[in-house]
């Protein structure tokens, strides 16, 4: 009982003692510097990135107006190409879906086989040791800086003569070559995060080689895959120089090559109808893009 | 410097409060280590005493102040993680000196300090060497260095050898203990080693769900448990778990699925709310029972059961046995001649922890620690506003 | 086996585009691509060219501000999304913004860009100046054509460093910080000291790779500016493409872009020595 | 497979050609919408002749830069996927034909639809002494005054209206035209004193009107008059140091100059004569927006380049626009009478009126609606000042070095003198043999 | 089946053999564990055994096989990893019949036998959970099920239990132990705990850089370990070591830096090339010392030693103890009156860990042991062809 009335004494005592409590000015000036960081941070994303946002939003905004820059009556007329023909100066260009899917043929094939090559050449390196391997990976940088302008007159000779100029085909494959490196290097990074217990537990297992890729790596480099993918079918999506130069045909042009002539300065295509090409030009992107941001975020080196 | 922690909360986004009215009172120069399962809480609430997560409710003072609101960089404290998390970057000394170069303590100072606290911890000979270059017992003591070498006024250890192996852990467990104890840098330590926590503290805080157990000496926790919780936490190989009823309420017991009754010692007889059948749980340590010498119960009451395994201990065996359906373990000398499959008896020589099945309370802690504990709690009660 | 098509693509195909480039240089190819060789002539018509200097000049400010621009805004967004804001859907959500350059088609983006810096008081930007501060009209991209490229490549450019400097904070172990904080460390100490040294590899790799392809590429400036006016936002990868494509002087063209190849091999010289880049590329 | 012509059996036995034509400039689509009523009238000849063959047109307006129309083609025709007739700038026939792309069009000159051509055309599109394309249009490129700001000077309306005389007589000389610009400048009655349009076919005017000779057609071969040279350097380099001309010229837009001029911001212009189709059509004027042709002779004449020195023929340069016909088409004989047929007197009226462009025959610019349009009724002397640049393929290559050297003057780089020995180098270097 | 590896060498790249000359004989249903500490080439040799690494020399034949060349798909192995590798896109149920249906096993029979196998490892509750759900413990049996469950001719169990807390492991341990026994499954597990080698293991192979250096029961290597290395390995807390000289060679023993001397008891005695004043290591456990009754040293010989720290264990004190220079732990009872900074005289109680200060061979071997030794070597000898 005793013990009791001690222990509670000192607990007075201790609270005379104290000096500041929870309300004090001093605790409150601390909580608020402590937030500081964070609030700053946020302001300072908000303050960059809604003028990012607007400049979209923008974009989809004036696709639906009938009055230039500045949005302002809401029209579905600039979206007529979609379901009838696209006119602008008098001439009528092949179906936006024609376009549209050749777009998208380039896209496609280019991720596919893209991601293709990458995998089986990301797996060997990574996972084997060969002679010339540093080589290979340095190589890998020499390519990507070897200045590609000029190579488009090597590409042209080599198109021509393997007969694949002023086809969809040789862009992408064009497209394909030149994105290998790249995609390579990040699968492999991918491929080197796989513990190796796991591939060695697959063979214990009984799996033949093709068996351990399939189980046990697919599943873990699936968001790299995801990545190169997307990033692949972009660079296809968005290509223009390559098909400016290597496609002749209407009928096999890409939307890239026909907003691009859009907006030279001698058309008189309206601003509303651009911008809604435009949108419509990046709609399959921005959908892909929801679809492996996941992916993306998780991206190594 | 004395440490004292009143109601404290700490809630993540809606769940549930990870940790929920945790008091505890380090007094200064105490080694106080927080023990429990993982999951329990532990690292929250040492990571609410440094300041990094914010606290929910409730109250941290360094002595007579409040540190609720306290930059951590201002609490003049220093911690050592589980992971030693040396700055990759810098080399041993320059590791070790960085919490003085942050005081703008001038470099040559600072690393006269450094080297001293290496000397502590018997790093001198690796100052310029990377962390990557050093083991893991290396790089923990690196860590304590670092955390040792502004002279905190607190010292807080997460689990700091628990990813190390047994014989490192067990030469740092003495180090620390030692370099603590020279410096009396007040200690609050977090692991989920019972050993680690037996034998290093001073006082032990044992957690669960975020709610505080018992406090008190590894004595006190070790003889007295205050629950089933505490005791098989505490001990290892654990206490064994006999599920039994009262035969004659505060006087025998009735083991479960065996025909056998034990009797209390007498100056251990309960007292007190007893009901006839009320389920109990009878526990002892391994080593707390012995085989009945003659194999067949002697003039003590004992306990039939059933070799299943004999484990070789080295300096001893370890015999599981099958009681009724219950599993039971105990040490066994060498020269003690049985084998699997064997019948024997077991005289049980410990009484004193006696649990209700229901609350899992301990009916034999003595009255005065009862005591002890309510006065304690009622101090906290006074304390609070 | 599996790596024929890496190696085919890595060995045959890069060894006969370059073999082409280096053999066209050598020639007086022009619009009738007529193999012609004309021994050096090409070469030393790049070194009186009269355009180089600026042309040099704009391509260093161009590389060395537009790399400075995406690794520090890269690493302000990764930064502030990852460890300074405290909400973590938030911060995804943020970065989910800036990831939206990245998907954007560059015509697209150029076409954007056109339209808002556009000359006419009608362009977004002078609209917006006008109503805010009563500005006159500014011609901008006939202005500061190289300040807007580079901005623009800078700034929608530094989705890819953003990406791979917030999974690299992303995958700091947390204690790092929380020792850090209790030795004292203010939040700069912390941002120099951990946070910068953990991001070395992501940094040199970004450094290089995207220093190196800033070197070569040319896209993004022939959309909006074309390189104009008068060279003012002309960098040599695009001066090759000019020459070769434009003026159609293949034979000159291939040669300037040659020049871009020893600076390359240095800057990958000076790396490998400098960060011990073979290590990035060594690992298991 | 590849595009060009493609044939297929109609009804009737009737065979339908197709003949695709292509131009790269939205702006003037009649280049190939012409190509219509010039189908349907050789159609009708086809069914007189009895012929089994039908032409139908596919129009390609396909809006691209110009080297953009370059690659297109060089590429389009080494891999056989050429249109059957482009509209292109004339300048193109030399390398287009040096190249072995063209199909040379051997006596179409002898048709009757040419007979009254203006003089000296038929030289735009040959090359090597045959020819390779037919004249599609022609221009000029005179210097644009404001009379406004005349007026601001002091200067009387019949001042006003007897300098382009003066500038044609040779009286009026580009030393009194700086003079008069610095003046406008320095009174303030202007922003800028005088603009030159920097394109490749606009630089080369000024050098012309200070006589000096670029090119020995006979030869074949540039050649550097270095008097010339440094007499045009020298001008320039004073007209940008006292303020006349704005330094950065070269690098200035054409829709700004338009823009200035027609906000009476500057003296003098030198620009192309459709370029009064963009003052109509393109809102430039600050108050107006788009002004009419009346508008626009009230306010602004129009008169050659005056020449350095008195008494010199004034020259400007003209940028006719020309059809050629690649080597691979299939269809050649029914392609060069399509040729024949768009040339019609009509069909150039309709393309000139609507594009402010002049006709290049006789019939064409006495067609009615031609007569009856003011604006190209004042212009259209101009054309018999207009000489055309050499169609050589290494033209843009000259170019660029008359352009550089230039931009070295305005810039304070270079003297004159290093200027032009400068240009000596980059010509041996670059034009090689084509150096005499 | 029976294992025999013979002559095995591996080496990585040029640098030295990570294994050197490995023996080892694994009779049917035997469990063997290869004991040693970090980096001395026991995973190296596992993989070898599971097929994953090349064989750089020797051979592996299982039973009569000669198993070099066998892909690791056809060896019929079950193989547990340090890291638990499970797959992380399979639940439990999948994990565990993974190697069934590469076996081609129709899909119900697998499932079944897979269930089966859950129900060995008390997994069955959590068939649908994705490994990230499952605790350390539980990941841990998953993937020893995936190892039993195509009832492999062999187990292979690299550092099965290392990432566990002491709890689990502890149980993990029974339960391993159990299912081997139950299954008579071959065993060849790695680890670097000596107490979890001793626990489980029919057979021990104590491995020291690469090189094997004592193959036997757990009982042969704690009471006669052929060298230093392998006697320090084997026990917790390990084995004092006491510098010292022949006092009477043979007879007799004094300790280094102190007055004492303690004489062999007479049936111990050494012969052989013995040399007066030869340094040795006398080897004993901290349970095979007493304190001396009287504090003074009785009958028996004893040293004499401070008390620098005592360490309370639950059941046990554990005393430091300084001898001169040298360093001595000992458990003490807990009803010894001792503290810190007492003089007592401590009695040796085992002299059977003696080894010559220079090669570290144990002294005290019996001969028949290194008879046994001896035989054991000519027999592998006499089965390799
Ligand atoms: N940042 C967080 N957000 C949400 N919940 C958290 C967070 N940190 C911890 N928790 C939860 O709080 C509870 C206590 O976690 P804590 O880390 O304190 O456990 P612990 O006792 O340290 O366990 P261990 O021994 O495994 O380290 C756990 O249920 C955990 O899931
Ligand atoms: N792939 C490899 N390449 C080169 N050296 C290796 C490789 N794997 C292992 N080694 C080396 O071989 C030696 C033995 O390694 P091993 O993994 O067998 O050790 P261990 O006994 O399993 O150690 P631990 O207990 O730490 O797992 C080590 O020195 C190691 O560095
Ligand atoms: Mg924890
Ligand atoms: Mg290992």
């Amino acid at each position: 009982m005793e013990m009791k009335m001690m222990q509670a004494e000192m607990g007075q005592r201790d609270e005379n003692r104290r000096k500041a409590d929870h309300g004090s000015w001093i605790n409150r000036r601390r909580k608020w510097l402590q937030s500081m960081p964070n609030v700053f941070s946020i302001a300072l994303m908000a303050a960059g990135s809604l003028p990012l946002m607007a400049i979209y939003v923008w974009m989809v905004l004036v696709s639906f107006s009938d009055s230039g820059l500045i949005p302002k009556n809401l029209t579905l007329e600039n979206w007529s190409f979609l379901w009838s023909e696209l006119n602008i100066d008098g001439y009528i260009y092949p179906s936006v879906w024609t376009i549209f899917l050749n777009t998208l043929f380039i896209a496609t094939g280019t991720s596919i086989f893209e991601v293709l090559f990458a995998l089986l050449a990301g797996y060997v390196i990574s996972q084997t040791r060969f002679p010339g391997r540093t080589i290979l990976l340095q190589s890998t940088l020499l390519t990507h800086a070897f200045p590609a302008i000029t190579g488009l007159i090597a590409a042209f000779y080599i198109l021509n003569t393997v007969g694949l100029l002023n086809t969809l085909t040789g862009i992408m494959i064009l497209k394909v070559l030149g994105g290998i490196p790249m995609s390579t290097w990040i699968i492999k990074g991918f491929f080197d995060e796989v513990p190796r217990e796991l591939t060695w537990a697959s063979q214990a297992d009984g799996c033949g080689r093709l068996k351990t890729f399939m189980t046990v790596f697919l599943p873990h480099i699936w968001p790299g895959v995801a990545a190169i993918s997307l990033f692949a079918f972009l660079s296809g999506w968005g290509e223009y120089v390559m098909i400016s130069v290597f496609l002749f045909d209407d009928s096999i042009s890409t939307l890239s090559v026909v907003i691009k002539s859009l907006y030279n300065e001698t058309s008189s295509a309206s601003y509303g109808q651009v911008m809604a090409l435009a949108t419509f030009y990046m709609l399959p992107c921005v959908v892909l893009y929801f679809f492996s941001q996941k992916a993306l975020m998780r991206m190594k080196l | 410097m004395r440490v004292q922690i009143e109601h404290l909360y700490k809630s993540f986004e809606e769940s549930k409060a990870a940790v929920h009215d945790f008091n505890l009172r380090a007094e200064d120069g105490e080694f106080v280590t927080m023990l429990g399962p993982s999951g329990c809480g532990k690292s929250t609430t040492m990571l609410m005493i440094a300041g990094i997560h914010e606290v929910s409710k409730g109250s941290i003072y360094f002595d007579d102040d409040l540190m609720n609101y306290v930059h951590p960089k201002d609490r003049n404290i220093g911690m050592v993680f589980q992971n030693p998390a040396l700055y990759p970057n810098m080399n041993v000394l320059q590791n070790i000196s960085f919490p003085l170069r942050n005081l703008k303590v001038p470099k040559k100072e600072a690393e006269q300090r450094a080297k001293d606290a290496a000397e502590i911890v018997q790093m001198s000979d690796f100052l310029k060497r990377k962390p990557r270059q050093l083991s893991g017992g290396q790089q923990q003591r690196v860590a304590l260095a670092r955390a040792l070498v502004k002279r905190p006024r607190l010292l807080l250890l997460d689990e700091p050898l628990s990813s190390l192996d047994a014989r490192l852990r067990m030469s740092l467990r003495e180090e620390i203990r030692r370099i603590q104890k020279s410096l009396g840098i007040t200690t609050i330590m977090v692991t989920h080693d019972q050993e680690e926590a037996m034998s290093m503290s001073d006082r032990i805080a044992v957690m669960n769900n975020g709610v505080l157990q018992q406090f008190g000496t590894p004595d006190e926790l070790y003889n007295n448990p205050v629950n089933w919780f505490v005791a098989q936490f505490l001990g290892m190989p654990a206490m064994n778990r006999l599920e039994c009823h009262w035969e004659r309420p505060g006087c025998s017991i009735h083991v479960a699925g065996t025909p056998d009754v034990l009797t209390l010692p007498a100056e251990l007889a309960v007292s007190g709310n007893i009901v006839a059948n009320q389920r109990l749980l009878l526990g002892f340590r391994p080593h707390q029972a012995k085989l009945a010498s003659n194999g067949k119960g002697g003039a003590k009451p004992s306990l039939g059961a059933k070799i299943s395994m004999i484990e070789f201990t080295g300096r001893e065996k370890l015999l599981h046995l099958v009681a009724g359906e219950q599993e039971i373990k105990m040490y066994a000398d060498l020269s003690d001649a049985v084998s699997e499959g064997d019948e024997v008896r077991l005289e049980v020589a410990h009484f004193r922890y006696l649990f209700d099945a229901e609350s899992e309370q301990n009916l034999m802690v003595k009255e005065d620690t009862h005591e002890a504990l309510a006065i304690q709690e009622e101090g906290r009660m006074a304390v609070a506003r | 086996m599996m790596l024929s098509p890496f190696m085919f693509n890595q060995y045959v195909l890069f060894t006969i585009t370059a073999m082409m480039v280096v053999l066209i240089s050598f020639t007086s190819m022009d619009s009738a691509l007529r193999w012609e060789f004309n021994g050096l002539i090409n070469f030393q018509k790049a070194l009186l060219d009269p355009a180089i200097g600026l042309i040099v000049l704009n391509t260093v400010l161009f590389v060395a501000v537009t790399l400075f621009i995406k690794v520090v805004w890269g690493l302000i967004i990764a930064l502030t999304t990852t460890y300074y804001i405290r909400s973590e859907r938030l911060g995804t959500f943020f970065r989910m913004i800036w990831l939206l350059p990245r998907v954007s088609p560059g015509v697209v983006e150029a076409l954007l860009w056109t339209w808002i810096f556009s000359s006419s008081s009608y362009g977004i930007l002078n609209t917006l100046m006008f109503h805010l501060y009563g500005w006159e009209a500014v011609d901008w991209l006939d202005r500061y054509p190289l300040l807007i490229n580079i901005a623009l490549s800078g700034v929608m450019g530094s989705s890819l460093s953003m990406v791979v400097f917030s999974s690299a904070i992303q995958s700091i172990d947390k204690s790092y910080f929380y020792v850090a904080k209790v030795d004292g460390a203010n939040e700069m100490t912390i941002l120099r000291k951990l946070i910068i040294p953990f991001l070395k590899w992501p940094l040199t790799f970004i450094l290089i790779w995207q220093g190196l392809s800033l070197f070569t590429s040319y896209e993004s400036i022939l959309l909006l500016t074309d390189g104009g006016p008068m060279h003012r936002s002309e960098t040599w990868a695009l001066y090759a493409f000019h020459t070769a494509f434009f003026t159609l002087d293949f034979g000159y063209g291939s040669a300037i872009s040659l020049f871009i190849l020893p600076i390359v091999i240095l800057v990958m010289v000076i790396s490998y020595r400098l960060f011990g880049f073979s290590k990035l590329m060594k690992s298991v | 497979e590849p595009s060009g012509t493609a044939a297929e059996k109609g009804e009737g036995g009737v065979e339908i050609v197709t003949i695709e034509v292509m131009t790269r400039d939205a702006s003037a689509p009649t280049r190939v919408t012409n190509f219509v009523e010039a189908a349907e009238s050789l159609n009708k000849k086809l069914e007189e002749e009895g012929s089994k063959q039908r032409v139908k047109v596919e129009q390609i307006v396909k809006s691209m830069g110009e080297e953009e129309f370059d690659q297109h083609f060089i590429f389009a025709s080494k891999s056989g996927n050429t249109a059957d007739i482009y509209a292109t700038g004339y300048s193109k026939v030399g390398w287009m034909a040096d190249g072995d792309y063209l199909l040379p069009l051997e006596g179409i000159d002898q048709q009757k639809v040419f007979e009254n051509l203006m003089p000296g055309y038929w030289d735009a599109v040959k090359w090597d002494n045959r020819i390779w394309g037919v004249i599609q249009d022609t221009e000029a490129r005179p210097i644009f005054f404001n009379k406004n700001v005349l007026k601001k000077l002091g200067w009387t309306d019949d001042q006003i209206k007897s300098l382009p005389q003066k500038a044609e007589n040779g009286e009026f000389t580009l030393a009194e035209m700086a003079e008069l610009a610095q003046k406008a400048v320095d009174q303030k009655a202007a922003g800028g004193g005088l603009l030159l349009t920097a394109g490749g076919k606009d630089l080369p005017i000024i050098f012309l009107n200070h006589g000096t000779e670029v090119y020995d057609a006979q030869a074949g071969k540039y050649v550097l008059d270095k008097a010339g040279l440094t007499d045009t350097f020298t001008f320039l380099s004073k007209a940008v140091n006292n303020g006349t001309m704005e330094r950065s010229f070269l690098s200035t837009g054409k829709d700004d100059m338009l823009k200035a001029m027609i906000n009476d911001d500057v003296l003098f212009l030198q620009a192309g004569i459709w370029d009064e189709a963009k003052w109509r059509t393109r809102g430039m004027h600050n108050k107006l927006g788009n002004v009419t042709s009346e508008y626009v002779m009230d306010n602004i004449g129009v008169m050659v380049m005056p020449t350095a020195k008195k008494g010199m023929k004034p020259v400007t340069v003209s940028n006719p626009w020309v059809y050629v016909v690649p080597k691979k088409t299939k269809h050649p004989e029914l392609v060069t009478r399509l040729l024949v047929e768009v040339s019609s007197p009509k069909l150039q009226a309709e393309h000139g009126v609507q594009t402010s462009h002049i006709p290049f025959t006789k019939e064409g610019q006495e067609y009615d609606t031609v007569k009856q349009n003011a604006w190209l009724n004042y212009v259209g002397y101009l054309t018999s000042y207009s000489r055309f640049m050499p169609n050589h393929p290494d033209q843009p290559k000259f170019e660029k070095i008359l352009k550089d050297a230039t931009q070295n003057i305005v810039n304070g780089d270079m003297s004159p003198e290093q200027a032009v020995s400068w240009m000596e180098k980059q010509m041996k270097l670059n034009l090689g043999d084509a150096f005499k």
